[in-house]
C-alpha cells in the first residue's frame, strides 16, 4: 500500500516534471525566436515580461547553446541578439556598398531605352520632356543594363541605345518581348494617373519637371 | 432571395433598416460581378455544386433582376447580359432541343455549372492560400539582416514592378499633360515635294505618277494620302518650271518627267536632309 | 617495428579524420552564419559556390538540428532560409498593416493566378466571370507576388502572369506543387482553362484593353 502510493507519486512528480520540462523548451523556443525576428537587440526586462521570470536563465542557456556555433547570441548594447560569429567575419566579407536605390531619373530612363531601342539621347529626353545628365547614360551603362547600338543614319549619327543581355537578366526577362506593352501595363494599373503610389515620395519630386535629377 | 439578403444582412447592421432599393444595392455591393452572385445563390440551394439546379438557379437570378427592375435600381450591363443569357438558357432547357449544330442547352448549363464550380474552387483556394502562415505575419524573418556580399547582387534594388511602374507612370504623365489626339498618318504635300525632287534626278524619262508612289508602307489612307499629295506636288512642281505633265486622257495614267534644265536645288523645297518623322 | 609502424598510420589517420571533421564542422557554421544573415532565402547554387559541393548535404543536417527549435530552416523556392517556427506564430502574430490588406478580388486574382499559370489577363476574368479592375495585378506585383511571364503564342500574343519565389516564401510554400489541395482541383479537372460560356465570352477577351470595372 505504501509502496504503491509512493509509486504514484513518484508518477505524478515525473509527469510534472515533464510537463514542466515541456513548457521549458516551449519558453526557450519563444525566446529564440523572439530575438532571431527582432530588429533591435531586446533587453532582459522585454523578454522577462514576454517568457516569465525564468528569462535570465534561459538566456545562458540559449548562448551556451549557440556559444561554438555559426551564430552567437550575444549581449550588446543592455540588450541580447544574435550576430553572426565574430571569427567567420573574414569569410563574411560585408558588402562594400550598401544597395542604394535608383533615382527616379535613371529608372525612368532605363525604361524608356528598354520600351524604345534602340533610342538615341535627343528622343529619351524628347519622352521625357527634360535634359538627361550624361551621368544617367553612364550610370546604366556602368551597371551594365545599356550599351551604346547602332548609330543612327540621320544627320549628325546620334549613337543609339539599347539594352543588354545583363538587362534581362537582372529583371528576370527572357527576351524583350516578354515586357508587358503598354495595353498590358495599362490593363494591370501600371499607368494610371494616380498621381503617387505608395512610397514614391522618397524616389524624387515629381513636380521637377525641367530638371534632372542627378543619378 | 431571401435569404440571400438574410446573408449579407449579418456584414451591414442598417440593412434592417434600409428601403427595398437600398437593400438590394447593398447585394449587389457584396459581389464581385454576375457570376459571383450566381455562386451565391447557387450555394443557398445547400446542395453539392456539381448537382445544382442550373434551371432553379436561372429562376432565382431572373427573379432577382425583375424585382431589382421594380425598384427601378439601375442594373450593370454585366448583369443584364447574364440575365438574358440565363432566359436563353432557361428556354433551350425546356423546349424542344432543336437539329442543329449548336451545343445542346444541356452542354450550356453544365458549361455554367463548371464556372460556378471553378470559381468556388478558386475562392476555397484563395481562403486556404490566406489562412496560411505568412511571412512577416505569423512567421518571421532574421530581424537584423546583416548585408553580406554573397550574391552577385546589384549594388541598386531596382525591381521589375520598379521599371514597369517607372514608366507607367512617365507615360501617365505625359498622356495627362497632352491633349491626346490620335495621330493620322497622313502624307504631306511638302514630303511628296522632297520626295519628288529627289527621285527626278534619277529619272529623266517620263514615268507614271503611281511608280513615284511609295510602296510598302501602310496602306488605305495612307495610300490615298500619298496618291492626292504627289499629284499635288506635280503640279506645284510644274508650276515651278521643275517637271513635265502629260495625261492621254481623263483618268489615264499621269506622266511625269523632270525638266532637262529644270535647276537640282530648290530654294523652296530644297532642304532634303530633313527626316520626315512619323508619329506613331 | 611493424607495430610501430602501424601505430603510426593509424594515428596518422586518426588525425587526418578528427582534421576532416573539424573542417566540416566549419564550413557548417560557415553556412549557418550565411543563412542566418541574410533575410532573403538564399539559393544552394550560392551557398554551394562559398561552402562547396557539400552543402547539400550540411543543409539537411542544419534544418535537421533546427527542426524542434524556435527558428527553422525551410526550403522555399529554390531558396533556404531561416524562418520562426510556425507553431509559435500565435505568439509571434504581427497585425497586417490595413493599408496593405487585399481586397477580396486581389486575394481571388492571386489565387488564381497561383493555380492556373501562366495566366492570361483574359482567362483570370473568365474564371471570375468580370473584369479585372485596373490596379488589381499592379497591387499583387508590388507585393512581389506576381510577374509577367512569357507571352502566349496564341493570336494577340498576350502577356501571361506567374507567381514569384517570394510568392512561396510569404505563403510558406517550398514550391508550387504545395499549394494547397492543388492536386485535387486538379484531379477534378477545375483547373482546366477550359472555353467558357458565349454570355461571358466578352470579358475573357485579352485584347479588350482599357476596360472599365469596379472593383
Amino acid at each position: 500500500m505504501i509502496e504503491e502510493a509512493a509509486n504514484a507519486h513518484q508518477a505524478d512528480a515525473c509527469e510534472a516534471e515533464a510537463h514542466g520540462a515541456e513548457a521549458r523548451t516551449g519558453r526557450l523556443r519563444l525566446l529564440e525566436a523572439l530575438l532571431f525576428a527582432s530588429a533591435e537587440p531586446l533587453d532582459e526586462e522585454t523578454l522577462a515580461g514576454r517568457i516569465g521570470p525564468e528569462a535570465g536563465l534561459l538566456l545562458e542557456e540559449l548562448r551556451a547553446h549557440y556559444a561554438r556555433r555559426g551564430v552567437n547570441l550575444v549581449r550588446t548594447g543592455g540588450g541580447w541578439a544574435f550576430r553572426t560569429a565574430v571569427d567567420l567575419a573574414p569569410e563574411l566579407r560585408r558588402e562594400e556598398e550598401v544597395s542604394r536605390r535608383l533615382s527616379r531619373a535613371a529608372i525612368e530612363t532605363l525604361a524608356i531605352i528598354a520600351y524604345h531601342q534602340p533610342v538615341t539621347r535627343g528622343e529619351i529626353e524628347s519622352i521625357r520632356g527634360v535634359a538627361t545628365s550624361k551621368g544617367t547614360l553612364d550610370l546604366l551603362m556602368e551597371h551594365g543594363w545599356i550599351r551604346p547600338g547602332k548609330r543612327r543614319e540621320t544627320p549628325g549619327r546620334p549613337l543609339t541605345w539599347i539594352t543588354t543581355d545583363h538587362f534581362l537578366d537582372h529583371f528576370g526577362l527572357e527576351t524583350l518581348r516578354d515586357l508587358p506593352s503598354v495595353d498590358d501595363l495599362r490593363a494591370a494599373g501600371l499607368l494610371d494617373s494616380r498621381p503617387v503610389l505608395l512610397g514614391l515620395g522618397t524616389m524624387g519630386d515629381d513636380s521637377a519637371v525641367g530638371t534632372d535629377e542627378e543619378a | 432571395m431571401a435569404d440571400l439578403l438574410a446573408e449579407r444582412e449579418a456584414d451591414t447592421v442598417a440593412v434592417a433598416e434600409a428601403s427595398p432599393s437600398e437593400q438590394l444595392l447593398l447585394v449587389l455591393d457584396g459581389f464581385e460581378g454576375p457570376l459571383d452572385m450566381l455562386l451565391a445563390l447557387g450555394r443557398d440551394q445547400k446542395v453539392d455544386l456539381t448537382r445544382i439546379s442550373i434551371l432553379e438557379l436561372a429562376d432565382q437570378y431572373l427573379s432577382f433582376v425583375a424585382e431589382a427592375r421594380k425598384v427601378r435600381l439601375e442594373l450593370a450591363a454585366d448583369y443584364l447580359v447574364m440575365a438574358a443569357w440565363l432566359a436563353y438558357l432557361k428556354s433551350r432547357l425546356l423546349l424542344p432541343e432543336p437539329e442543329g449544330e449548336e451545343p445542346s442547352g444541356e452542354d450550356m448549363a453544365a458549361a455554367l455549372a463548371f464556372q460556378l464550380q471553378r470559381l468556388e474552387a478558386m475562392k476555397g483556394a484563395a481562403a486556404k492560400l490566406f489562412a496560411r502562415p505568412r511571412l512577416g505575419i505569423d512567421v518571421h524573418p532574421r530581424g537584423a539582416p546583416e548585408d553580406l556580399d554573397l550574391r552577385r547582387k546589384s549594388v541598386y534594388e531596382v525591381t521589375l514592378f520598379d521599371l514597369l511602374r517607372a514608366y507607367g507612370q512617365q507615360r501617365a504623365r505625359k498622356d495627362a499633360g497632352v491633349l491626346h489626339i490620335a495621330p493620322v498618318r497622313l502624307y504631306s504635300m511638302e514630303e511628296a515635294v522632297r520626295r519628288l525632287s529627289a527621285l527626278l534626278g534619277h529619272m529623266p524619262d517620263w514615268a507614271t505618277l503611281a511608280s513615284f508612289l511609295p510602296g510598302g508602307e501602310g496602306g488605305g489612307l495612307l495610300t490615298r494620302s500619298a496618291l492626292a499629295a504627289h499629284f499635288a506636288a506635280t503640279l506645284e512642281l510644274a508650276k515651278a518650271g521643275r517637271v513635265e505633265l502629260r495625261q492621254e486622257g481623263a483618268f489615264a495614267p499621269l506622266y511625269v518627267r523632270g525638266r532637262p534644265d529644270g535647276s537640282q536645288g530648290d530654294a523652296q523645297y530644297g532642304d532634303s536632309s530633313e527626316e520626315v518623322h512619323s508619329h506613331d
